[in-house]
């Protein structure tokens, strides 16, 4: 059994079903990560099962125990918040300690936990201090602080990070994942950036529309997509979703690309999905991330089915660690990842080497991965 | 942050018409400063002048020998009716009536915006919408209906009082005004507080929530704490116009020993006989309208940062 | 509901707790006399009180010639909190009356002969169906002229017998460089003067038929309109800033010879008693020219309201002493009216005070005593406001016509009928 | 993020029968709308009964008090022919369309003199601080206080053209409070002395809360001064605007003490606002049942006027 357990849970406003049967399940100890555009009702599951927002429909279980109709406080959660949500009006300290006044904590246990949580969190010096004499990356440590401070079975993330310079946020992410690893609490974060779903999470579950896409491990979600949106979503920069048919070149299937001024290029496919044979002569969607699209010379050496073509460079944009090369497929511009040092010139005709062993493909109608 | 930054003069004129476009606009504003000023003047003036000088003399020149005799007799001597007690008899009634009543309104006006913000129910806009439709009632029309309901308040007093030998405030005038003020305020009071409040960040709410705080714990510990700038609006709008009512004060407590400082004031300018004391009468409107103009003179600054906080907002 | 809630509360007063253990020794009283002279005589009632033991609670709301103080009542009665008597006018006494919740005082009355001293024409106001339900405290009439007599003497006027005297004599002044005639522009002042106008335009008869029977021959004849054309004529002597002006203000200019004459009810007088000036030497008081013999009147009245018994002790003794001789002579000495009842010895009066009960008493007995419909006394406030209406805008012009003010005349007090 | 949701945090549960609830929590729910109710029910009673209260009146034929028997729409066919009669005007006639006047440019110069005081007041003024309290203090007073300061004047024989006259400007003649056709704008100035300082301040508020970048964006792109504020920051003022607009009608609505303690209802009853119309019939001349219906009518205006702007302004909007 696991820890945190959805089942079936939905949420009506008016006509509007914002949350539309959602299952999901995390193990504890886990770092459930709930990923999506906005407006896709990720927020609103947190809020439901931080008990802030009622549920219509389904069930919500923390440690075997249903939790639909008790109180926030009662749900043995803490949550941090998007804007960090500090008291204004209270120090950092009556802000960490604020809780546990609300439950009758005595004055010295509350000091003591406020103590040990500033050692913690290194924010020691600022416990009298005002929330608006604090930076942003003060002012986040002290809303996790009034976190910790709970020691709950469930820490809620609300997009903690996304109030933060770019910096402060790989630092800050680290930090989490610090802690999660050295108190080995369970956490549902909510993002709407990948980067941080994939670097932290245990678990992912991709929602769009108040459903969820795909629920699996980030290698999963990463190299597994279910469908274009996951595909789409996941990964910096985006998979290549190149429009292209397939034919057939005798013993098997090729996926053909149309190009502008060009041939068009035929790539053989080695050992494509079974489901592919349906749609032979037909329309479909080539996805293939940018590191499995580079230079020759780059090209992972043990995969098995490396095709190679030559194709136009338009741009090039040298990132320092790597080198992204922008070709034009299918009528759409498709990004390639060089090696840093690679030599080549906008302009060009260079030979691309495509790894089709970590290639997918999608019905254009369904938007479903064929298998 | 003063939002427009000294427009951009700087890339057209030089110094000279930066000058002139100061001295324009210190120039209008002084002037309409004399306008605002102009009836306060007039009034001050003549309350230092000797009745001799008010009827041969211009009404805007100064006093030419000043006189406190005016200030001394509204203060402690001017009758309203047949007592004559000077304005500082009245000044007691009226604070004991305003401050509760600026106080419950307030409060009041704070829970009702902090319900109908944080706490939404279907049809909580319509609650709403009806409350402060209601700031737009005419006072004339509810104050005959309005008295009877005060009456059977009374009544109620008169058997209480029977019963425990005490009235509970039932039926007493202060007590009656306060009430009046309150039914009648809670309509701009919430309004202030529920557009104040619906810029507050919900998350805070939520934030106490966990943390295990009650519906009233949120409220006295998160929400007043944090509304300074709108009880200052709230209270100086609240309490000049409880201070200025004279229709409730003079239909609901004319009587000599309760009634409020506007209707003794009423009583001692409405003087429709005799020679007409203007300094005395001047000196007692100063009097009577001190605290307000103090008010005024002391939060304008917390004022706009108040309206600035969200009183403004549709 | 509501409907059961207001009635059982405006009407059913309170009245209600009567098991009363001991006497309750105080009057409260609503007045609107707040001012220096007013308040001073009233004081002597007061005072009265006083020495039988009776505290005196005070309910002053000054404001708009008793406007303020009527409202107060209203809300007063509504709520079932009588007042133990309240200063009142005319018919207004007889509204609420009607409406019950009036005192009875006439075995009072009948003990202190009151039904014998009071002027019938006053008992209409005073008595109804039967019962005293208002204590009269004076009488003022309203048909009198206030002449400077210094201004009077520099142009060497005499004493205007007839209209065109009077129009002679405003000629006179106004050659003379002085305002000839103090208005005050507010609309019960200029109607105030118009029942002179019409008494005198059309005599005592007409007076009555027109204004204290509303008859609708008299309201819209040739008389009522030569009233206006004459009213019409009178204004042309008015100074152009009188729009607006209190009466006392006018009073002030007659006192100070800045102007001539003023047409107002006879508490003018108290403002010339108030500035040291003596009826003969500095002032005089003439009846409006072509009026005399006949007296407009309006009256303050006490009403006493239906108070619980406990309370009744204090209401009699208020009545007893507004009415008792000696009040009504101290009183009306410094209020410029004369008595409510004719019995009351005129030794303390000056000159214009004896002319005054002198007329009073001729008048009541030759039967040309007459409500002052602009007081309040010929008509119930609905008709007296809209003919108030009528004047003030034939005054300022929104009527242009005499023959237009008669019309809507006609149509206004049919309405307000 | 769902947009709805974000609106409204609710722990109040809209099905209240939620079963294994317990007695406690389930008052704990409750408890908003309690604390809500108190207040509510006294709009509901002290307003809105009343209201009904004066339209049941004004169906009656009440005169000095209230009557009970329905008698028919006369009091309302009374005004409907007053409506119409310009010439002599009736009071009721003097009344709306003096209301209209008043009104129109009370408000708009209100408006206009409060927005054009706050942008002076906004350019970096030295003595900001003594400024605001002179502009603002005159809605501190009431017109018991300033009506006879504001009588001498306006009084041609007292104030303003006196006074001229004495400093030698003989020709100068300003007698409006005396004059019929033009009493009514006296109200207006007074009016708007008393209230422009308040509108000043809420659009002072308004300006010093615009970012300030939008600003400076604007003067980069070459905008003039003048332009500046007709094309960015007046229509960034929007709300402060229909704000303004709610507590100027209200003023307007509620003007009785002005009109009377400056003119007394003016020559001839050529002052008269609405308000002083219902006072007048309802109290003095004891036609309740007329008061009644003017009061009716001036409530269904107001609804007219404010239920479409409280409309849009609450209606549930998509952020």
């Amino acid at each position: 059994m696991a820890f945190l357990e959805i089942d079936g849970l939905k949420k009506r406003f008016g006509a509007v079903e914002i949350l539309k049967g959602i299952d999901l399940d995390l193990e504890k100890g886990g770092f459930l990560v709930l990923v999506g555009p906005s407006g896709c009702g990720k927020s609103t599951l947190l809020n439901t099962i931080a008990g802030l927002e009622t549920i219509t429909e389904g069930e919500i279980r923390v440690d075997g125990r249903t939790i639909n109709d008790l109180h926030p406080s009662k749900r043995d959660i803490a949550m941090v918040f998007q804007s960090y949500a500090l008291y204004p009006n209270m120090t950092v300290a009556g802000n960490i300690a604020f809780g546990m006044e609300m439950r009758g904590v005595p004055a010295d246990e509350r000091q003591k936990a406020i103590d040990k949580v500033a050692k913690v969190l290194q924010i020691g010096h600022l416990l009298k201090r005002k929330p608006s004499q604090l930076s942003g990356g003060q002012r986040q440590r002290v809303a996790m602080g009034r976190a910790l401070v709970r020691d709950p079975k469930l820490f809620l993330f609300d997009e903690p990070l996304s109030n933060l310079d770019a910096k402060l946020r790989v630092d800050m992410r680290i930090e989490i994942k610090r802690l999660h690893a050295t108190t080995g609490t369970t956490i549902v974060y909510v993002t709407h950036d990948q980067i941080e779903a994939m670097t932290l999470a245990t678990k992912i579950a991709v929602m769009r529309d108040g459903e969820v896409q795909q629920f699996g491990t980030p290698a999963e979600i990463y190299n597994n997509p279910v469908n274009l949106f996951v595909a789409d979503f996941m990964g910096s920069p985006a998979m290549n979703l190149i429009p292209a048919t397939i034919g057939s070149n005798g013993s098997g299937f090729s996926v053909v690309m149309e190009r502008e001024a060009r041939q068009p290029i035929s790539l053989p496919l080695a050992n494509a999905p079974a489901g592919l044979s349906a749609f032979q002569g037909k329309p479909i969607i080539f996805g293939v991330r940018p590191e499995a699209l580079t230079d020759p010379e780059g090209a992972e050496r043990n995969a098995s089915n490396i095709a190679r073509a030559d194709c136009h460079i338009e741009v090039i944009e040298p990132a320092g660690s790597d080198t992204f090369a922008v070709t034009n497929l299918g009528g759409k511009a498709v990004v390639a990842r060089l090696r840093a040092d690679a030599n080549i010139q906008p302009g060009t005709v260079t030979p691309l080497a495509f790894n089709l062993t970590k290639a997918v493909f999608f019905d254009p109608a369904t938007e479903r991965r064929i298998v | 942050m003063s939002a427009v930054a000294t427009p951009a003069r700087q890339n057209t004129g030089g110094i000279r018409a930066r000058t002139v476009n100061r001295i324009v606009i210190y120039g209008l504003l002084a002037l309409f400063a004399l306008f605002y000023l102009m009836p306060l003047f007039v009034m001050l003036v003549t309350s230092f002048k000797t009745m001799d000088e008010i009827q041969n003399g211009n009404m805007l020149a100064l006093p030419q020998a000043p006189t406190f005799a005016p200030w001394i007799r509204a203060w402690s001597e001017v009758c309203s009716g047949l007592t004559c007690v000077g304005m500082k008899g009245y000044f007691w009634n009226s604070i004991k009536m305003v401050v509760p009543a600026v106080v419950i309104s307030t409060l009041l006006g704070a829970l009702n915006g902090y319900v109908l913000t944080k706490w939404r129910f279907r049809g909580a806009t319509l609650v709403f919408g009806l409350m402060l439709f209601a700031c737009f009632i005419p006072f004339q029309s509810v104050l005959l209906p309005m008295a009877t309901i005060l009456g059977s308040f009374g009544r109620f007093g008169v058997k209480l009082q029977n019963a425990t030998g005490l009235t509970f405030g039932f039926g007493n005038p202060t007590v009656n005004l306060v009430f009046v003020h309150v039914v009648y305020g809670i309509g701009f009071t919430t309004l202030f507080f529920r557009n104040y409040y619906e810029a507050f960040p919900n998350e805070l709410v939520k934030a106490a929530q966990i943390d295990g705080a009650s519906f009233f714990q949120i409220f006295r510990r998160i929400m007043l704490p944090n509304s300074l700038p709108i009880i200052v609006v709230t209270v100086i709008y609240q309490f000049t116009n409880i201070w200025n009512d004279f229709l409730f004060a003079s239909a609901y407590a004319g009587s000599g020993d309760v009634m409020p400082m506007t209707v003794a004031l009423n009583n001692v300018v409405n003087t429709s006989t005799g020679v007409v004391e203007y300094n005395v009468n001047m000196a007692a409107a100063m009097i009577a309208a001190l605290p307000t103009l103090l008010v005024y003179v002391l939060a304008g600054r917390y004022f706009v940062r108040g309206l600035m906080a969200g009183a403004v907002k549709g | 509901m509501l409907r059961k809630l207001l009635i059982g509360t405006a009407l059913a007063s309170g009245v209600a707790f009567a098991a009363h253990a001991e006497d309750v020794k105080e009057v409260q009283m609503l007045h609107w006399w707040t001012s220096g002279g007013e308040a001073a005589a009233l004081n002597v009632l007061k005072q009265d009180l006083a020495k039988e033991g009776f505290a005196w609670k005070d309910v002053p709301v000054a404001g708009g010639g008793g406007d303020a103080a009527m409202t107060a009542l209203k809300a007063m009665v509504a709520a079932g909190n009588y007042p133990t008597a309240s200063q009142m006018l005319g018919y207004t006494v007889l509204d609420y009356a009607a409406a019950g919740v009036m005192g009875d005082l006439t075995e009072t009355a009948i003990k202190e002969g009151w039904d014998k001293s009071v002027p019938a024409a006053l008992q209409k106001f005073s008595v109804y169906d039967g019962k005293w339900v208002a204590a009269p405290v004076n009488v003022h009439s309203v048909n009198w002229l206030w002449i400077n007599k210094a201004v009077m003497d520099k142009i060497g006027g005499t004493e205007p017998k007839t209209f065109d005297d009077f129009i002679a004599l405003l000629d006179k002044a106004k050659a003379a460089g002085v305002i000839p005639l103090a208005l005050g522009g507010q609309n019960w002042q200029e109607a105030t003067m118009f029942d002179s106008v019409v008494l005198s335009t059309g005599g005592p008869e007409f007076y009555k038929k027109a204004f204290n029977d509303l008859d609708e021959e008299s309201l819209k004849s040739d008389t009522m309109k030569k009233s206006f054309d004459n009213l019409a004529k009178l204004v042309t002597y008015v100074d152009p800033n009188f729009s607006g002006r209190d009466w006392n203000l006018a009073t002030a200019m007659v006192i100070k010879g800045d102007a001539l004459v003023q047409v107002m009810g006879d508490w003018a007088k108290g403002e010339f008693n108030a500035a040291k000036k003596v009826p003969g030497t500095d002032f005089l008081c003439y009846r409006f020219p072509g009026t005399d013999g006949s007296v407009v009147y309006n009256s303050d009245m006490f009403g006493m309201f239906n108070v619980p018994e406990d309370r009744k002790a204090a209401q009699i003794a208020l009545a007893t002493a507004t009415l008792s001789k000696s009040f009504q002579s101290a009183f009306n000495v410094v209020k410029g009216s004369v008595p409510a009842r004719t019995d009351v010895p005129d030794t303390d009066f000056d000159a214009c005070g004896k002319k005054g009960m002198a007329d009073l008493k001729a008048a009541n007995e030759g039967g040309t005593l007459f409500g002052s419909l602009a007081q309040g006394y010929g008509a119930p406030p609905a008709v007296a406001n809209a003919y108030k209406d009528v004047v003030s805008k034939f005054v300022h012009g929104q009527i242009k016509t005499s023959d237009e003010a008669v019309t809507q005349l006609v149509s206004a007090i049919e309405d307000a009928k | 993020m769902s947009t709805v949701a974000e609106t409204s945090i609710t722990l109040t549960p809209e099905h209240d029968a939620r079963p294994g609830a317990s007695v406690r929590s389930r008052l704990q729910d409750a408890l908003p709308k309690l604390v809500l109710a108190p207040s509510f029910a006294a709009s509901v009673v002290f307003v809105y009964g009343f209201i009904l209260w004066t339209i049941y009146l004004s169906f009656t034929n009440s005169k000095t008090f209230p009557s009970y028997a329905i008698t028919g729409p006369r009091a309302y066919q009374r005004l409907w022919r007053w409506t119409f009669e310009s010439d002599p005007p009736s009071s009721w006639y003097t009344s709306i369309t003096n209301m209209g006047i008043f009104g129109f440019l009370y408000i708009s110069i209100c408006l206009a003199l409060g927005l054009f005081l706050a942008i002076l007041l906004d350019q970096k003024i030295r003595g900001e601080g003594m400024l605001r309290p002179i502009y603002l203090y005159p809605m501190a007073l009431s017109f018991i206080v300033t009506g006879v300061a504001w009588k001498w004047f306006l009084d041609p024989g007292l104030g303003l053209e006196q006074t001229l006259h004495q400093w030698g400007w003989t020709s100068f003649h300003f007698d409006w409070i005396k004059n019929k056709d033009f009493v009514i704008y006296t109200v207006v100035i007074a009016g708007v002395w008393q209230a422009s300082g308040f509108i000043m301040a809420m659009f002072l508020a308004g300006l010093r809360g615009i970012d300030g970048e939008i600003m400076k964006a604007a003067q980069i792109d070459g905008a003039t001064t003048f332009q500046l504020y007709r094309r960015i920051v007046i229509p960034l003022l929007r709300p402060i605007f229909l704000s303004a607009l709610i507590v100027l009608a209200h003023l307007a609505i509620k003007s009785y003490d002005l009109v009377v303690a400056l003119t007394s209802g003016g020559p001839g009853g050529s002052a008269w606002l609405p308000s002083n119309f219902m006072y007048e019939y309802t109290f003095k001349r004891n036609e309740m049942a007329v008061g009644s219906a003017s009061a009716v009518i001036m409530l269904m205006t107001i609804t007219a006027i404010i239920v479409p702007y409280l409309y849009s302004e609450l209606r549930e909007k998509p952020r």
